[in-house]
């Protein structure tokens, strides 16, 4: 089981490797964006580290949700209101649990991940975080559907990520900022996915600590 | 990274407290959340124009509040959207019970943050409305991209439906015209130099000392395509040719349903321009740029169009939608009808625009 | 060098044919020699503003002609004073018959080209007066040194003896008025970058990205001195107390007697300023520092004088006396009197300053 | 005696070595003032190419008067009233000459020069293009004092106008642009004297010529 404590582990791993890697997502977006990445997640994390205290007491759903709010409230961009979007989604399928078995672990990224792509729309492809979390899912899903244990189900499921991560380094955007470079967003790694991948890492870390 | 500034976190907040002194007869600021609204706000029984977005494009947004233009104005992070909060606070502090319309530039993080701002203002018995300003003709098509972006029409659009919501236009009657004036809108940027964001500290990017980016957006992006750097007539007659010569445009945007509390899927085409259009055209600084050297551009603009049979009826040239201290320049098109002269023409009393006030 | 230009020899004039088709309604461009002056002139019976000085500084000149402010302006090449014959020929064009009033900017060459052109037109029978203004605190003396650059205070004095000369003062009211207001306006800038005169092709001085330039004028030229980059607090406060601590200064001008037609000295002595003085604030960009850092200025500014007891009653806050692409920023203090803050708020209707019309 | 022709040749000469010398005078003057001496005196000598073959038939008083007419029209800066008056005044003392004594190129040149002095007020040691005249006036006058040819006068006089210039490194300017600087005008040669220096060196080599 993972507990809530692993949860607020995995928010606080989050916020440090975001800050450590702030000026990597930031380069990253401006070789394709508008070099702001890297600064919107740090800001948007360091306002969940504020916000973490006042509601380590509750449960996880409830946790997940203000965490989500705090960053649509905090991230502004693109980003902001997608990975707000995810954890208040993946809050929402948790709502009173103190602990989670895979199966809720499963379902509460599945959510999240949804909410992204119905927000955003983005299609496989696309050169997006989508490109990270998509491959990570199904990874996470065939191994839990393999009876791995939850450590070995997201370490593959972080493998996939990161191959999907690099992967998009041969795409051309099609959504997003980097989608107005056409041809030249070509042969550059996305942020979106950059940051996903170091989100998803933060969650094994934290489950397998 | 030289600038006039204090600590990098403080760059938006200080401009606003800058602003609030400076201008208190046209504005207030409230600072958490972010936004800066008329001094007379709500005004009773009057359309409230809100608009928004990153900050770094001086004097858009903020410098826009006041009579005659907008009534309210949410400033992100520098080149960051601004977050849905902003927008439904700013939106209850201006509203005096006739709605508020949202005039969004379209770009992913302003699109989702703006959505969401509009469903919670209906959440709240606001009537709220949002209408896309997508004009930026560098970007060639919708189905691959994240579609044109919002550039130069949103200052003439803010101007134009701010007028009209002073004049007594209801909420429906002021989307209608943003609708067209974007419509009617369209531009193109480009840039001789990057600029440096100040929570990164350098260039967003490096340009050599002879080539120059065409198609740039307005937030230190790249642009569509590096080329050798030329004289400012043949950019000027490449940029204008290709805002003229511009096919058909067509996009499926989102519009909010205040019947139904839903978005609706809106299929918008736009038509080219024909010989005989009369246009406002605007060139505009992209901050860098000293306003001598747009002079030199609009006399090739105007040379182009008494060639090509395109009457230019009004104008604006200067600094109005910048990229922090980038040089380069945008030039913008909106073919003019009596209706949106009407309205170009009525008295605006704003930081960074006035007359007739 | 980058910059928007087509030949290097002809930056002035592709400017003047921009403002030319650009502003037909405000005025009209004479090329040979070059000078800008209203649409409407000569405006009978009314007193003539004519300014004019090195181009690179738009909006100023130019940009200030129209109702309410210049009737003519003289642009010289970049940086370069204007010659006498363009000086002269404009005074004759736009003399409506109540003389001409030459508001001249105190560096050594403008003051002899200007000397020129008051004995030409005198000699040609029209009234003509000028005076200088020079109120950079930054140039510490008049003994050992040209005496103190003319900068901010210009625009300043430009829409106030304009509005005069428009409210019917004569000539003399006029040279009085602008007098006063020079002795009452007090400067001083800064700089972060250099910039590139067109013609030079190369920055006027190399700045490390660790220094700034005190005390600079707007001619790109290096200032007063030199120091480590500071915040813009710490650049605001040195700057705003150095002027509100500026202690009298005196110097003797030459005016022209028109009786006698000849140059008579003439000892003026600016009084420092005391607690409680109502001020004009004016915080100038010099070109490349984008709007949003002179609103963080501004704050600091206001924020001083609050504690000093300083009253700001008006401000200005914009590019309007620039130096090319230049980033960088100065402070101007104005101390304002009834007839000042009248003719300050009157309507003005120029390419670079406009209200009330 | 000088010719008209070898006057003519002066100011021909003149334009030549100024528009060579365009980078390094507004190199100069970019030291100490703001980057435009070159670029001046060299707009201005063009102007005077272009207006000297409607005025060569003149005599020599009407061709420098005009010169000077035409630089104070053109040049603008200090520089353009002050060489205007120069040549103004000069033409003024030789009006309907056709050939020059040395005397006359004397009173000529002195009456330039007092008219820069009359128009500008520097003094000795102001650091403008006075100190270069200055000195040259001086040797020039010694040297047709002591009988020497005109050649021989005017080559101490060009070699006290280069001596005159270079000696403006380490004053402190009081008069133009360069006044501004204070203190750190110091260390930098005057580009109007050096201009200076450069017009005289020109009519030496043409009345060699
Ligand atoms: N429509 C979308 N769906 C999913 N992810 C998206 C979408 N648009 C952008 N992104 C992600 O957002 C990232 C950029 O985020 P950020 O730089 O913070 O915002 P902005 O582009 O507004 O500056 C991209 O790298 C991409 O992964
Ligand atoms: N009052 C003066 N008297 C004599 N020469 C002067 C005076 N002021 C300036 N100068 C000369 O003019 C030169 C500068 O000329 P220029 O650069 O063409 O004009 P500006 O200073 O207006 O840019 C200086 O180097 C100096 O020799
Ligand atoms: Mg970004
Ligand atoms: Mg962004
Ligand atoms: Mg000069
Ligand atoms: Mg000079």
């Amino acid at each position: 089981m993972i507990t809530k404590a692993q949860i607020v582990q995995w928010l606080t791993t989050t916020a440090k490797v975001l800050a450590e890697n702030k000026e990597y997502l930031t380069q990253l977006d401006s070789a394709i964006g508008d070099a702001d990445h890297g600064i919107n997640m740090d800001r948007g994390f360091k306002k969940v580290m504020e916000k973490l205290p006042t509601v380590e007491d509750k449960d996880i759903g409830n946790v997940l949700k203000t965490i989500g709010m705090t960053l649509i409230s905090s991230v502004g961009g693109a980003s902001g209101p997608l990975y707000g979007t995810f954890f208040m989604r993946s809050g929402m399928v948790v709502t009173s649990k103190e602990e989670l078995s895979g199966d809720d672990l499963l379902q509460l990224l599945q959510a999240g991940v949804d909410g992204v792509v119905q927000r955003g729309r983005a299609q496989l492809g696309d050169k997006t975080m989508f490109d990270a979390l998509s491959p990570a899912m199904d990874a996470l899903r065939s191994g839990l559907e393999n009876q791995d244990d939850v450590v070995t189900a997201l370490e593959t499921a972080v493998a996939a990520a990161e191959q999907g991560m690099k992967d998009t380094i041969p795409l051309q955007a099609k959504k997003g900022r980097a989608s107005y470079l056409g041809e030249r967003s070509i042969g550059h790694q996305d942020p979106g996915a950059t940051s996903s991948y170091l989100i998803l890492k933060a969650l094994l870390d934290s489950v397998k600590a | 990274m030289k600038k006039l500034i204090n600590a990098v976190d403080d760059v938006v907040k200080e401009q606003l407290e800058g602003m609030l002194v400076a201008h208190p007869d046209m504005l207030k600021v409230n600072f958490e959340p972010k936004y800066v609204y008329r001094a007379d706000a709500p005004v009773a029984n009057k359309v409230a124009i809100v608009s928004g977005g990153g900050s770094g494009h001086e004097p858009m947004h903020g410098g826009f509040v006041g009579m005659g233009m907008l009534d309210g104005a949410c400033p992100g992070e520098v080149f960051t959207s601004p977050t849905p909060d902003q927008m439904y606070e700013c939106a209850r502090a201006v509203d005096g019970g006739a709605g508020v319309l949202f005039l969004v530039k379209n770009y992913t993080g302003d699109v989702l943050n703006f959505e969401t701002a509009v469903e919670l203002a209906h959440a709240d018995g606001i009537k709220a409305q949002s209408i896309l300003i997508d004009d930026d003709v560098a970007v060639k098509d919708s189905l691959y991209t994240a579609g044109r972006r919002g550039v130069g029409t949103t200052v003439l659009c803010e101007k134009v439906v701010g007028a009209a919501a002073e004049a007594g236009y209801d909420l429906d009657q002021c989307a209608d015209l943003a609708r067209k004036v974007n419509m009617y809108g369209r531009s193109m940027g480009m840039a001789i130099t990057s600029c440096t964001v100040p929570a990164a500290g350098k260039p967003t990017f490096d340009l050599p000392d002879d080539e120059m980016e065409i198609g740039i957006g307005i937030h230190g992006e790249p642009g569509q395509k590096r080329m050798p750097m030329a004289t400012a007539d043949e950019i000027t007659t490449m940029m204008v040719n290709e805002i003229l010569d511009d096919a058909a445009y067509s996009r499926t945007v989102r519009e909010w349903d205040r019947e139904e509390g839903t978005w609706v899927e809106k299929d918008l085409t736009d038509a080219p321009y024909v010989e005989g259009d009369e246009f406002i055209v605007f060139v505009n600084s992209m901050g860098g740029t000293p306003v001598s050297e747009l002079y030199a551009v609009y006399r090739k603009v105007a040379e182009i169009c008494e060639k090509r049979g395109a009457k230019i009826v009004r104008n604006l040239i200067g600094p109005y939608i910048t990229s922090l201290e980038m040089q380069g320049m945008s030039i913008t098109f909106l073919k003019a009808d009596e209706e949106i002269l009407k309205f170009w023409d009525a008295p605006v009393n704003t930081p960074g625009l006035r007359w007739g006030a």
